[in-house]
């Protein structure tokens, strides 16, 4: 199989993400370019590691672009994420509560 | 500003009127309501205009004396710092001008497109005006709490009010959460009482750049994390934005209008005091930034894959609560500024989109793309009102959304965060095409079936009168934008000063 | 004034022991209506460390709104949809 | 080890009615429970207020005839956290209200009580 068959085959799978559930249909559009902004996004978020150190900073902006692209399409889980479920807002308080907890723990 | 013991009057006028007016229209009937409501919104407006700038206190504690730095309990009154006060600065006379503003169109509004329930409705909103009020006048941890519990309180009530399953679901969601954070803002509350002794914030920094922090900056930082909390769930910030967004999207877009002004009220109010009082310890305009960028993203990403315009609008919402955030959060005087125009411009725009989507009410009540098409033939007015809206969201001269955004890239390229700069650039983008999307959807796509009824639907009159004056408001303060930011800038001053 | 204080203490004790216990087991039965009733006595013990702790005005309200409105309120609640916790 | 006063004695409790309205609310599915775990949380704020305004040796904050008024302002507890906690009281019943009243509307249509079965996500 050449390079291109493959390129090819991930391609068609990437978009087969799409399409099968909720994506299909008018709100297509949407997804790809949510998808494309969150890549943006990430890779943009990663760049402030440069505050840092700045040859560190580009070894994790490729890291990450690399397991943003592995990881598509990102938007499904975004989408999974920002559910208005109750656990999962109750999900993220948790998370919230106990950095504070930490916090108290390790100042005091 | 020269500080005198006379208290002002048009204070205590600001929360009275809204409260007595809501105990009254509770228990009218429908025909009187009408007039009373609406006289006491124009009553509230012309307050908020003409009043001019002073202090009103409640009571007093013992003054810290800045020379021995002992307490002085002396019982003449005079010898005490009045603790509890509001102000009516420059900042509350824009802000409270614009929400009552909104609040009066709500209004007239409700009493058009409600035919049930009408009177505790418009109660509620009154209530919801005089919390935005109490919030941004507040100068003390006290009644700031007393007015996030109430505005939150309001803002499940209204949800509620839409009548639909969704919407109460939503809004006992947010009830929910409500009593968390406001439990929390009650520790917080409690922790700086109890580490500095006042509840006036003014008097509790004056006391923290005194004494210092020195062992209690542990105390400090719990503060600070249940203030966040608050700030998070009363301007619907990553990572709980699902419950703020719901409560937009679910309750009636009239409603929404006033409650997102509310919220951003809220926002600036919150984020001033948290600069000025947890601003001096490390990390905390990190996690303010941090926690903004955030928002600003998945807000707008969020907004991109939604099927409903009022949910698409809900999302935006959200995701432009991120750049006032981002403002403040930055803490520079320009990144200030940047922050609270942007949240008076916000409140506009968002206006000209809510009052755009109550008008498709009319036009048979359905915001869907799947469901409402060719609307534009119907209505070209409304069509042409949304793209103006649209594009004032964007961030394109010579709308306002352009003058805050441009401060804002100013400011975070000056503190050397290019990167935040890009990405204003591209929420403003995909906030256009997000709205292009709804927009194409529900005006300009033809009809599939040739049945429709080509039957002419009459907007109310008010409808239109308040989405011109919106539509003027953003030109003029684009084309402008010194009459708003002279209300601003010396409001900034002080804050950075003390 | 050393006994008034002492007996303070003594209350104190014993209403941190009630209410640690309380607010547990308001959380754990199965039944809701006994749930709400416990919860009320857990407000008793909140209202005495109250007078403890020198507010006794607070803790009249406390005893008041604790033991009948939110209970009161609760069992409304319970009435209108169902006495027992699902699995 | 510091020296057990009363103030620590009401801290603790408040911590432990916190923690435990707290977990109540944020672990327990059946929606009438967290209610009644908000009432539990929030007569712990209620309580951390009042531990933190008491002091050792202190009179209630009532002016008696022929108290000294110098007396009076150094030995009173702080008056202002009970403002505080009152209107707490107030607002715990109103939010109580609204939530049942919620919960009341939400079961006619659900049949049900659990949380995860009423706010369950859903794709709009």
């Amino acid at each position: 199989m050449t390079s291109t068959e493959t390129f090819y085959e991930k391609l068609k799978k990437w978009l087969d993400n799409f399409i099968t559930g909720s994506g299909y249909t008018n709100i297509t559009t949407g997804y790809i370019t949510g998808e494309l902004q969150f890549l943006v996004f990430i890779i943009i978020l990663s760049v402030f590691f440069r505050l840092f150190s700045v040859p560190l900073a580009i070894i994790l902006l490729i890291f990450i672009t690399a397991f943003a692209l592995y990881f598509a399409p990102v938007i499904k889980d975004v989408e999974k994420e920002n559910m208005n479920d109750l656990n999962r807002v109750l999900y993220w308080m948790v998370i919230y509560f106990a950095i504070i907890i930490a916090i108290t723990l390790w100042g005091g | 500003m020269i500080e005198s013991i006379s208290n002002l009057w048009s204070i205590p006028l600001l929360v009275i009127i809204p409260m007595l007016t809501a105990i009254i229209v509770n228990f009218l009937y429908d025909k009187a309501i009408k007039p009373i409501a609406i006289s006491s919104a124009i009553i509230i407006l012309i307050i908020s205009i003409i009043s001019p700038y002073g202090y009103h206190w409640f009571c007093g504690h013992p003054a810290l004396n800045p020379e021995t730095l002992t307490f002085t309990f002396n019982p003449n009154i005079f010898g005490y710092k009045l603790s509890l006060e509001f102000i009516f600065g420059p900042l509350q006379h824009i802000m409270i001008f614009i929400s009552s503003l909104i609040l009066l169109f709500c209004v007239i509004l409700s009493t058009i497109g409600l035919t049930k329930h009408q009177g505790p409705y418009i109660a509620l909103l009154f209530l919801l005006f005089m919390s935005s009020a109490i919030v941004i006048m507040v100068n003390d941890l006290y009644h700031l709490w007393i007015a996030v519990e109430i505005g939150s309180l309001i803002v499940v009530g209204i949800a509620a009010a839409s009548g639909t399953s969704i919407s109460h679901k939503a809004a006992l969601k947010y009830g929910l959460f409500s009593a968390i954070s406001g439990a929390g803002l009650a520790v917080s509350l409690a922790l700086v009482l109890g580490l500095t002794g006042f509840s006036n914030i003014s008097d509790a920094i004056m006391y923290l750049k005194q004494f210092g922090i020195g062992e209690m900056s542990t105390v400090l930082y719990i503060a600070f994390g249940f203030f966040v909390l608050s700030w998070m769930y009363a301007g619907g910030l990553a990572p709980i934005h699902p419950l703020k967004s719901e409560v937009y999207g679910a309750s009636y877009p009239h409603g929404t209008a006033l409650l997102q002004a509310q919220s951003k009220l809220m926002l600036v109010a919150i984020g001033i005091i948290m600069l000025r009082l947890f601003g001096m310890l490390p990390f905390v305009k990190e996690v303010m930034i941090f926690l903004s960028v955030i928002t600003m993203m998945i807000g707008v990403i969020m907004a991109l894959i939604q099927i409903d315009f009022r949910w698409i609008i809900a999302y935006l919402i959200i995701s432009h609560s991120g750049f006032v955030t981002l403002g403040i959060g930055l803490g520079t005087q320009e990144g200030l500024i940047g922050g609270i125009f942007q949240a008076v411009n916000d409140i506009i725009y968002m206006t000209i989109l809510l009052l755009c989507c109550e008008a498709l009410f009319y036009f048979g009540g359905k915001t869907s793309t799947k469901e409402a098409y060719d609307i534009a033939k119907k209505s070209p007015f409304i069509a042409t009102a949304t793209i103006l809206g649209a594009i004032a969201a964007s961030g394109i001269p010579p709308f306002n959304g352009f003058q805050s955004e441009i401060i804002l890239i100013q400011a975070c390229l000056k503190e050397g965060l290019p990167e935040i700069a890009v990405l204003i650039l591209m929420v403003s983008v995909t906030t256009f095409i997000a709205l292009l999307r709804g927009i194409y959807r529900i005006f300009l796509k033809p009809p599939e079936l040739q049945d429709q009824d080509n039957s002419n639907v009459d907007l109310p009159k008010v409808l239109i009168i308040g989405i011109i004056i919106f539509i003027i408001l953003s030109i003029i303060i684009g084309i402008y934008p010194d009459i708003v930011l002279r209300f601003i800038i010396p409001v900034v001053k002080e804050v950075l000063s003390i | 004034m050393i006994e008034l204080s002492s007996s303070f203490m003594i209350t104190a004790y014993v209403m941190l022991i009630a209410i640690t216990i309380g607010a547990i087991a308001a959380l754990l039965q199965k039944d809701l209506l006994r749930a709400a009733f416990i919860s009320g006595a857990e407000s008793v013990a909140l209202a005495f460390f109250f007078h403890a702790l020198l507010a006794p005005d607070l803790g009249l309200t406390q005893a008041i709104v604790g033991t009948v409105l939110l209970p009161g309120i609760i069992i409304l609640g319970i009435f209108k949809t169902r006495r027992t916790e699902e699995e | 080890m510091t020296e057990v006063t009363i103030q620590l004695l009401g801290f603790i409790a408040a911590a432990i009615l916190i923690v435990v309205g707290m977990g109540g609310m944020l672990f327990l599915d059946n929606l009438i429970k967290k209610i009644i775990a908000f009432t539990l949380l929030s007569d712990g704020v209620n309580l951390l207020l009042v531990a933190l305004a008491y002091r050792e040796g202190g009179i209630v904050p009532i002016l008696l005839p022929g108290m000294s008024i110098y007396d009076f302002t150094s030995r009173a507890i702080l008056i202002f956290p009970a403002g505080i906690v009152l209107t707490n009281i107030v607002i715990g019943v109103s939010t109580t209200a609204i939530l049942v009243a919620l919960v009341i509307m939400l079961y006619r249509r659900y049949g049900t009580l659990k949380a995860s079965v009423i706010l369950k996500g859903e794709r709009r």
